[in-house]
C-alpha cells in the first residue's frame, strides 16, 4: 500500500514537469522568460539555464536518496531489536558539506561575472527612455527627441536603449518579461537597465506590466512595448514629433514635470542633445503635418493580438448607441472641461495638465488605462464617462452626467459630461494620430 | 522583577550560590573611573571646538576611539563585566557585535562610507 | 521581588533575572542601533533647515543657526556619568549594608537610599537638560515634522530619554523599598538588575553623544 | 494544593479557586507552561483556518481569468492579512506553543523562568492578534502587503485606517515574541536538570534556543521601523516622507534585517521538530547531532547577514548584490547539511511511517523544493526575472507550508498523546497527509511556471490569453483539497481529545527526556528533578537515568503530596495585556482611553512584580 502510495506523492510533479516542456515553446506564451530577445535578456538565461540544471540534479539526487532510505529502511515486522546505534560519521558530513559547496561555486562565479556586466554604464549613444511611474501609469519621455508619451514605447532594434527610470509617488517596478529583467522605479531615486533588442527581431510587441505593489490599480498597471525596425522608429518619432494632428500649432518643447534626482549609482550616458534632425523636424513641423501619415504598428497583425486587452466591461455601464461625435466640437468640449487640468495635448494651448498621461499623439495608441483597454471608441467613451468604474481607484474623476463615482461615493451631478459632449470628445481623440 | 520561578529543591541551591558571588571593585576603582571618564569627555569636547583638528582626517576616527573607549570603561567596570560570570559576557558581545556589523553595512549601503573608504 | 537567589536550584547558579536583564540589553543594542543608523543615513539628506551643525537661511530669507547645543550637552553628558558613578556606590552600599560603618566618611559611602537618590536625581537633571534642548528647538523652527534631520534627531534621543525617565521611576520604586523595609545584600540582585540597566542607558548616551552631537 | 503551603496572608483570595482543573477560569489564570502551550496551540490553529480561508478566497478570485469574486480593494486586503496572519498569527505561534509545552520538559525542568511573564506573553499575543485580524469583517483591514511597503504605507498614500491597524498591531505583536524570547532564553540557560549539559539538549530545545536569539535581535528592527512609520501616520514626522526627500529604502532595510532572519524563525523550530520525530520513528539516535546544533547556529548567524536579497531589483549596485549574493547561497550549506543528516538518521534505522514521521518525512522532501528555488533567486540577474512573480510566491510557500507547517503537523501529531494522554487517529491522519502532501504540490508546483511565465504577484486578476490559465486553475483546485484536508485534521484533532486511544507516557518509544513523565504531564511535570547522563535517557541512560525515570514515571500523586511548590494561580499578566491593547487601541480613539489604558497597565504591572510569584518555603 506505501508503494503505490509513494508513486502518487510523484503524480502532481510529474505533470507539473510535462507541462514545462509545454511551456517551453513561446507563442503560447506570451509572457515567458524562457526565450528571451535581448542581450540582456539572454545573460540573464544562461545563468537560469545553469540553476535550473542544478537545481534539478540536487533535487533528483536528495529526493532518490530520500526515498531510497525510507522504502529499504522501513520497520518490518520481525524489527525487534533495535538497529545499530550510529552517531554520525566524519567523513560523511564533510563530504555532504563539500558538495554543495562546489555547486554553489558554479553558479556563484557566473553570477558575479553577469552582475557587473550587466549593471555597468550603458554604452555612450545609447537611447535614453525615461520612465516615470504614477498610480497607475506610466510615463515615457525620449529626451533625445522631445517626446513626451505613455503607456506604450517604440524601440529600435539593435540600438540599445537606456531605461532612466524613477517614480511620482510609491515604487513601482519596471519589467518587460521577454526583453529583460525588472528593475525597480523609485521616488527620490534614479534607477537604470537597459539592453539592446534583437536585430533579428520583426517589428514586433511585448507585454510590460507593473511588478512592484503599488496600491489598488496594481494588477492593471501594464504597458506595451514595441520593437520596430530603425526605418519605422524614424518615422514613429517624426510623427511623435509633430503637434497634435487636429487643430495643428507650432509646437512647443512638452512640459517636463520633474526632474530627476541626482543618484549617487547613476551610471547612464549623459542624454546626447537634442539632435538637429530633431529641432528641425519640430521647426518645420507645419509642412511635416502635411506630410504622410507616420508609422505606428499595425494593430491587425496577428503578433498584436495576445497584447489586446480583454477585460471586460464593468456590468451597469452603458452609452447612448448611435451617436456620431465631431471632432471640432470635441475640442472646445475637451478644452473646457475638467480634462485639460491634467492633461497635455501639445498643440492645444489649453491643455497643459501634467499629472495624467500626455495626449498629444492619443489616436495613435493601441491601448488605454494603462493597457487596461483595447483604444476603440466604445472603450474610450466608457472611460471618459466613468473610468473610476472602469478601474479601481484610478485617479481620473467620474465625468459622465449622473454618473455614480464609486470613491466619491456619489453621484456626479454638477458638470458631469451628457453623453454627446463625451462621443465629441471621442472623435477629437481619436483623430489625434 | 519578582517574577523568578523557583524549584523547592532547596538543598540543590547552595551549592550553586558561589557562581553569584561577586568581587567587585571598591570606592578606589569606582572613582578613578569616573575621573577617567570625565577625562575623555573633557577631551572629545574640546577636540570639537579646535577647528583645524575638526578640519583633519584624524577628526572622527580620533573621536570614535575615544567614545569606543568610554563604552567598554563603563561596561566593563560599572557593569561589572569584567569581573562577572562569562555567559553574560556572550550574552552581551554577541548581539553587540551583529549591531555593529549591522551599522556599518547599512552605512555602506546608504552610500555614506563610500566617499571615505568604499570603492567609488 | 519574594523569590531571592539562594533558594532555587539554577543550572549555573546565577540568578534567572540577571540572564534575563543581559539578553534584554543585548536586544536593545539592535533597537538603538536602528535608531541610529537612521539618523545617520538621514544625515544632511534634509531638504529644509534647520541643521545640527550648519546655519541655514531659508528661500524666505529667515535665518536659522546651527541647532546643536554642545555646551549644554556637555554638561548633561557629564551629569549622566556622574549618575552612574553613583549608582555603583549604590550598589556597593547595598551589598555591605551589614558592614559596621565607624567613620562618617564610611557612613556616607554606606548609605544606600542617598547614592539611590543621588542617582535618580543625577537622571533627573540629564532629563531636564533634554527638556530644556527640546523646546529650545522648537522655538529655533526645530519640530520633529520640520525635516529628516528633527525627525530622527528628536525620536532617537526621545527614545533614550524614555529610557532614562523609565529609570528613573525604577531607582525610586527601590528607594521606596530602601525606606519601607531597607535594602540589604539580600537584595544586592534587584539593585544591580537596576543598576546594569541604568548603565546601559548611560553608555547609549555615550554613542549618542559623539556620533550625534558631536561628528560633523 | 500550592495554596495549602502558603501563608494565609500570601494567597490570592480566590487561589483555591483558580487552582481547579478544569474550567474556564483556571485557563484564564494559569501561568502553568504546559497549559499557556494548549493555549497558543488552539489559538494558533483557529488562526491558520482564518489565514487558510482568506487564502481560499484568493485562490477562488483567481482560479481563472478576470475574476470578480472580490474587487480590488479587497484583494489587497486578503493577500496582506493572509501573509500577515499566517507569518505573525499561525506559524510563529504554533512554534510557541512547542516551546512552551515541550522546552521545560525536555530539558527536566518544572517550569519556564518566568511563568507569568509567559502567560502576560501569550494574552498579548492574543489581544494582539484579534486587534489585527478583526478589521478585514468589515473591509477595513490593512492592505499594504505583509511587507508593506513605504511609502505606499505612508499617510500620503494610504490615508485611511488600514495600514493603523497594520502597524499598531505587529507592534503588539512584537511585545509578545520579546517577551517570550526572554523568558526562554533564560530557561534554557538556566532550569537545565542536573546533567542536562547544552550538547546533551534535545535538538527541538536547541533550535528553539537559536531561534530565541534571532527574536531577541531582530524584532526591535521592526520595532523601530514600525514606530517611524507609527509616528508619519499619526505625529506627522517625516522618515518615509518622499516629499520631505525620504529614501524609500530605509523601511525596506530595516524591514527585512527583520523579515529574513524571520524566516529561519519560522522553520528553524520545525526543523527542531523534525529533529525529534525522524530519530524516535527510526528507532536511531540523530545522525550528526553536534553537526545539527552547529549547522543551526551558523544558519541564525548567516541569517543576519543575507536581508537585501529581498531587494535584487531596487538598484544597490554591483557590489552590494554580490555580496548579498553570495552570503545568500551559502546559507544553503549548514541547511544541506542538516536535510542529509535527516536522511542519515533513517539510514540503516527502522523507519516507521506513522502520521509523524509522514509529516517528517514530507518536510524533507518539500522543503528541499523550496530551499533549491530559493537558491535560485540567490542569483541577482536571475532573480531579475523571478522577483515578485509567482516564482517567488511558490518558493516561500514550499519552505513555509512544505517546512514549518509540515514540520508542525508532525509535531502535533507526535506530541498530542504528550498533551492529551491520548492519540490521534492514524487512519484519519495519514488521510489527512496524503490530501495535504498532493494538494500542497499541486497548489504550489503550478506557480513555478506561472511565475516563469510572466505572472506578477499580487495582482487581484489577470487578462485572459496570457498563457496563465490552466497553471491558476490547477493551484486553485489544489487549494480547495487543502481545505478538505485541514477540516479533516480539524476533526480528527478535536475528536481526539476525548475519544482518542489512551497513549501512555511512551507511545512512540521515543528516547528523550519528556517520555520518561506521565501523559497527560502532571502540573509539576517531575516528581523530582531527573539526573541526565546521555542525550537519550531513555535509549542510552545508564541506572541514574533509569532512575529518574523511574521516579517520574509514577503517575497520580499531587504536587501537595510531593511538596512541590507551584506558583500562583493570576490574572494580573492578563489584565497588563489587555490594558496594554486597550493604550494602544488609544492612537485610535481618543487620547482618554490612551491614558486609561496606560494607567491600568502601570497600576497592574505593579501589582503583579510586588506580588510574589508562590508560597513561601519552610
Ligand atoms: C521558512 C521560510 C524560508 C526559508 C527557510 C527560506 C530559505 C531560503 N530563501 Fe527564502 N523566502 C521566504 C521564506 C523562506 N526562505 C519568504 C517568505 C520569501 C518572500 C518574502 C516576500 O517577498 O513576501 C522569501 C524570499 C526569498 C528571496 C527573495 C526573492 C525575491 O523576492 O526576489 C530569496 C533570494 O535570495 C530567498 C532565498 C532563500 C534561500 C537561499 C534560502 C535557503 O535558506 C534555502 C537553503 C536550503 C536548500 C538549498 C535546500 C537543501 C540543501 C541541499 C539539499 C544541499 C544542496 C543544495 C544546493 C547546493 C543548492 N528567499
Ligand atoms: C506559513 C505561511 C503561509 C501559509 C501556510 C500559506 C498557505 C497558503 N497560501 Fe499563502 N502566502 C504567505 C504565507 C503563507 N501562505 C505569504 C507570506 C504570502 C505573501 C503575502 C503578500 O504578498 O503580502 C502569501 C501569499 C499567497 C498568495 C499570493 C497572493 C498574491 O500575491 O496575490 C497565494 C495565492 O495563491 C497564496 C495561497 C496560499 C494557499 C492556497 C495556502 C494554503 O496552503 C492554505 C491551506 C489552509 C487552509 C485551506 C486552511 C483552511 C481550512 C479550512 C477552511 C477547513 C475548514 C475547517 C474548519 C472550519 C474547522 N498565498
Ligand atoms: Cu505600479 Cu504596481
Ligand atoms: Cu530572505
Amino acid at each position: 500500500m506505501k508503494g503505490k502510495a509513494r508513486l502518487r506523492q510523484l503524480a502532481p510533479l510529474g505533470i507539473s514537469i510535462a507541462l514545462l516542456t509545454l511551456a517551453a515553446c513561446a507563442d503560447s506564451y506570451p509572457n515567458t522568460t524562457f526565450d528571451p530577445h535581448s542581450d540582456l535578456g539572454r545573460a540573464i538565461d544562461s545563468i537560469w539555464d545553469r540553476l535550473l540544471i542544478l537545481g534539478t540534479i540536487v533535487f533528483v539526487l536528495v529526493e532518490a536518496a530520500l526515498l531510497y532510505v525510507v522504502f529499504r529502511y522501513r520497520r518490518r515486522p520481525d524489527d525487534t531489536s533495535k538497529p545499530p546505534q550510529t552517531h554520525g560519521n566524519a567523513v560523511l558530513e564533510i563530504i555532504w558539506t563539500i558538495i554543495p559547496a562546489v555547486i554553489l561555486l558554479f553558479i556563484a562565479v557566473p553570477t558575479v561575472r553577469t552582475i557587473f556586466k550587466t549593471q555597468a554604464k550603458a554604452v555612450a549613444g545609447a537611447l535614453e527612455i525615461q520612465v516615470i511611474g504614477h498610480q497607475w501609469w506610466w510615463e515615457f519621455r525620449y529626451p533625445e527627441y522631445n517626446i513626451v508619451t505613455a503607456n506604450e514605447i517604440y524601440i529600435p532594434t539593435g540600438r540599445t536603449v537606456n531605461f532612466k527610470m524613477t517614480s511620482q509617488d510609491v515604487i513601482h517596478s519596471f519589467w518587460i518579461p521577454q526583453l529583460a529583467g525588472k528593475r525597480d522605479v523609485i521616488a527620490n531615486r534614479t534607477n537604470y537597465i537597459w539592453f539592446t533588442p534583437d536585430t533579428t527581431l520583426g517589428a514586433s510587441v511585448w507585454n510590460g506590466f507593473c511588478t512592484e505593489y503599488c496600491g489598488a490599480s496594481h494588477a492593471k498597471m501594464r504597458f506595451r512595448v514595441f520593437t520596430v525596425k530603425p526605418d519605422q522608429f524614424a518615422s514613429w518619432v517624426a510623427g511623435q514629433q509633430r503637434p497634435a494632428a487636429f487643430g495643428a500649432q507650432p509646437n512647443a518643447p512638452p512640459p517636463m514635470l520633474m526632474a530627476f534626482p541626482g543618484a549617487k549609482n547613476d551610471r547612464a550616458a549623459p542624454a546626447p542633445p537634442p539632435n538637429p534632425a530633431a529641432t528641425a523636424a519640430s521647426a518645420a513641423n507645419a509642412t511635416l503635418a502635411s506630410a504622410g501619415p507616420a508609422y505606428t504598428f499595425p494593430q491587425n497583425q496577428a503578433e498584436f493580438d495576445y497584447a489586446k486587452p480583454h477585460t471586460p466591461i464593468p456590468a451597469g455601464l452603458k452609452f447612448t448607441p448611435g451617436l456620431t461625435g465631431n471632432a471640432a466640437r470635441g475640442q472646445q468640449v475637451y478644452s473646457s472641461a475638467a480634462c485639460i487640468g491634467c492633461h497635455t495635448i501639445t498643440g492645444n494651448p489649453m491643455s497643459m495638465g501634467v499629472t495624467a498621461p500626455n495626449l498629444t499623439h492619443f489616436g495613435s495608441r493601441a491601448t488605454i488605462g494603462a493597457g487596461t483597454f483595447p483604444n476603440t471608441p466604445a472603450y474610450l467613451a466608457l472611460w471618459i464617462k466613468n473610468a473610476r468604474a472602469m478601474k479601481p481607484g484610478v485617479l481620473m474623476p467620474t465625468l459622465g452626467k449622473d454618473e455614480y463615482d464609486p470613491q466619491l461615493k456619489q453621484k456626479v451631478t454638477t458638470g458631469g459630461l451628457d453623453d454627446q459632449q463625451i462621443a465629441d470628445i471621442v472623435a477629437y481623440l481619436t483623430s489625434l494620430k | 522583577m519578582a517574577d523568578h520561578h523557583s524549584h523547592s529543591e532547596a538543598h540543590g541551591a547552595d551549592a550553586h550560590v558561589s557562581g553569584e558571588v561577586q568581587h567587585h571593585p571598591g570606592w578606589s576603582t569606582y572613582w578613578k573611573v569616573a575621573l577617567i571618564l570625565t577625562l575623555i569627555t573633557v577631551a572629545e569636547v574640546w577636540a570639537y571646538y579646535i577647528p583645524s583638528f575638526v578640519a583633519s582626517r584624524a577628526f572622527v576616527p580620533s573621536l570614535l576611539i575615544m567614545s569606543a573607549l568610554k563604552f567598554f570603561i563603563v561596561v566593563a567596570f560599572y557593569m561589572h563585566l569584567k569581573y562577572d560570570h562569562k555567559l553574560f559576557r556572550a550574552l552581551f558581545t554577541g548581539p553587540l557585535f551583529i549591531a555593529a556589523s549591522t551599522l556599518i553595512a547599512l552605512l555602506f549601503l546608504f552610500g555614506h562610507l563610500v566617499a571615505k573608504f568604499g570603492p567609488g | 521581588m519574594s523569590a531571592p537567589a539562594a533558594h532555587h536550584y539554577t543550572t549555573t547558579g546565577l540568578d534567572s533575572r540577571k540572564i534575563a536583564i543581559w539578553a534584554f540589553i543585548g536586544s536593545e543594542c539592535m533597537l538603538f542601533v536602528s535608531l541610529i543608523s537612521t539618523y545617520l543615513i538621514y544625515k544632511g539628506r534634509s531638504v529644509v533647515g534647520p541643521f545640527p551643525h550648519e546655519e541655514w537661511v531659508s528661500p524666505t530669507g529667515e535665518h536659522f543657526k546651527a541647532i546643536l547645543n554642545i555646551p549644554i550637552t556637555s554638561a548633561s553628558t557629564f551629569v549622566l556619568l556622574m549618575s552612574s558613578l553613583f549608582m555603583v556606590l549604590a550598589l556597593a552600599a547595598v551589598q555591605n549594608k551589614n558592614v559596621p560603618k565607624t567613620t562618617t566618611g564610611q557612613r556616607i559611602l554606606g548609605s544606600s537610599r542617598l547614592w539611590l537618590l543621588a542617582t535618580a536625581i543625577a537622571g533627573t537633571i540629564f532629563l531636564g537638560f533634554q527638556a530644556f534642548e527640546f523646546t529650545s528647538f522648537v522655538h529655533e523652527g526645530l519640530s520633529i515634522r520640520t525635516n529628516l534631520f528633527g525627525s530622527s534627531f528628536f525620536t532617537l534621543t526621545g527614545f533614550h530619554g524614555a529610557h532614562v525617565t523609565a529609570g528613573v521611576i525604577w531607582l525610586l520604586t527601590l528607594l521606596a523599598i530602601d525606606y519601607r523595609r531597607g535594602l540589604g545584600p539580600n537584595d544586592a540582585l534587584i539593585v544591580d538588575i537596576a543598576a546594569l540597566y541604568w548603565h546601559f542607558v548611560d553608555v547609549v548616551w555615550i554613542a549618542i553623544f559623539t556620533l550625534i552631537y558631536l561628528i560633523k | 494544593m500550592a495554596t495549602t503551603a502558603a501563608p494565609a496572608h500570601l494567597a490570592p483570595k480566590s487561589a483555591a479557586a483558580y487552582d481547579e482543573h478544569s474550567g474556564i477560569w483556571s485557563w484564564i489564570a494559569t501561568v502553568d507552561h504546559k497549559r499557556i502551550g494548549l493555549l497558543y496551540l488552539f489559538t494558533a490553529l483557529g488562526f491558520f483556518i482564518v489565514g487558510g480561508l482568506e487564502a481560499v478566497i484568493i485562490r477562488a478570485q483567481l482560479q481563472g481569468p478576470n475574476g470578480t469574486i472580490v474587487s480590488a480593494e479587497m484583494y489587497n486586503q486578503l493577500f496582506t492579512m493572509h501573509g500577515t496572519t499566517m507569518i505573525f498569527l499561525a506559524v510563529m505561534p504554533l512554534s510557541a506553543a512547542f516551546f512552551n509545552f515541550l522546552i521545560p520538559l525536555q530539558i527536566g525542568a518544572r517550569d519556564v523562568a518566568f511563568p507569568r511573564l509567559n502567560a502576560f506573553s501569550y494574552w498579548v499575543y492574543l489581544f494582539g492578534g484579534l486587534f489585527i485580524t478583526l478589521p478585514i469583517f468589515f473591509k477595513v483591514a490593512p492592505n499594504g502587503g505583509w511587507f508593506g511597503y513605504t511609502p505606499l504605507t505612508t499617510p500620503a498614500f494610504s490615508p485611511q485606517v488600514n495600514i493603523d491597524f497594520w502597524v499598531i498591531g505587529l507592534q503588539i505583536l512584537g511585545v509578545s515574541s520579546l517577551a517570550a524570547a526572554f523568558n526562554f532564553i533564560t530557561t534554557i540557560i538556566n532550569l537545565r536538570a542536573p546533567g542536562m549539559s547544552l550538547m546533551r539538549m534535545p535538538m527541538f530545545t536547541w533550535m528553539s534556543f537559536v531561534v530565541q536569539f534571532m527574536l531577541v535581535l531582530a524584532f526591535p528592527v521592526i520595532t523601530i521601523a514600525l514606530v517611524f512609520l507609527l509616528f508619519d501616520r499619526f505625529f506627522g514626522t517625516q522618515f518615509y516622507e518622499i516629499a520631505a526627500g525620504a529614501d524609500p529604502l530605509l523601511w525596506q532595510h530595516l524591514f527585512w534585517i527583520f523579515g529574513h532572519p524571520e524566516v529561519y524563525i519560522l522553520i528553524l523550530p520545525a526543523f527542531g521538530l523534525v529533529s525529534e520525530i525522524i530519530p524516535a520513528n527510526s528507532r536511531k539516535p540523530l545522525f550528526g547531532y553536534p553537526v545539527m546544533v552547529y549547522s543551526g547556529i551558523l544558519i541564525a548567524l548567516l541569517g543576519f547577514g543575507v536581508w537585501a536579497h529581498h531587494m535584487f531589483a531596487v538598484g544597490m549596485g554591483p557590489i552590494a548584490d554580490s555580496v548579498f549574493a553570495l552570503a545568500t547561497m551559502l546559507i544553503g550549506i549548514p541547511t544541506g547539511v542538516k536535510i542529509f543528516n535527516w536522511i542519515g538518521t533513517m539510514a540503516q534505522g527502522q523507519v516507521k511511517f506513522t502520521t509523524a514521521m509522514l509529516f517528517a518525512i514530507g518536510l524533507v522532501a518539500l522543503f528541499t523544493i523550496g530551499g533549491i528555488s530559493g537558491v535560485m533567486h540567490s542569483s541577482p540577474p536571475a532573480d531579475l526575472q523571478q522577483t515578485d512573480t509567482y516564482f517567488i510566491v511558490a518558493h516561500f510557500h514550499y519552505v513555509l507550508f512544505g517546512g514549518s507547517i509540515m514540520g508542525i503537523f508532525g509535531g502535533i501529531y507526535h506530541y498530542f498523546p504528550k498533551m492529551t494522554g491520548r492519540l490521534m487517529n492514524e487512519r484519519m491522519g495519514k488521510v489527512h497527509f496524503w490530501l495535504n502532501f498532493i494538494g500542497m504540490n499541486l497548489t504550489f508546483f503550478p506557480m513555478h511556471f506561472s511565475g516563469m511565465l510572466g505572472m506578477p504577484r499580487r495582482i487581484y486578476t489577470y487578462d485572459s490569453g496570457q498563457g496563465w490559465d490552466t497553471f491558476n486553475l490547477m493551484s486553485s483546485v489544489g487549494a480547495y483539497l487543502l481545505v478538505v484536508s485541514t477540516a479533516i485534521f480539524a476533526y480528527n484533532f478535536l475528536r481526539s481529545r476525548k475519544n482518542g486511544e489512551i497513549a501512555g507516557s511512551n507511545p512512540w518509544d521515543a528516547g528523550t527526556l519528556e517520555w520518561t513523565i506521565p501523559s497527560p504531564v502532571p502540573e509539576y511535570n517531575f516528581a523530582a528533578l531527573p539526573n541526565v547522563t546521555s542525550r537519550y535517557p531513555l535509549w542510552e541512560g545508564n541506572e541514574v537515568d533509569a532512575e529518574s525515570a523511574r521516579i517520574n514515571s509514577q503517575e497520580g500523586k499531587t504536587a501537595a503530596e510531593l511538596g512541590i511548590v507551584l506558583p500562583y494561580s493570576t490574572i494580573k499578566p492578563m489584565i497588563v495585556a489587555f490594558s496594554m491593547v486597550v493604550m494602544f487601541t488609544g492612537l485610535l480613539t481618543s487620547k482618554a482611553v490612551l491614558f486609561i489604558g496606560a494607567a491600568i497597565m502601570v497600576i497592574a504591572l505593579y501589582s503583579w512584580l510586588l506580588a510574589p510569584l508562590e508560597p513561601e518555603h519552610h
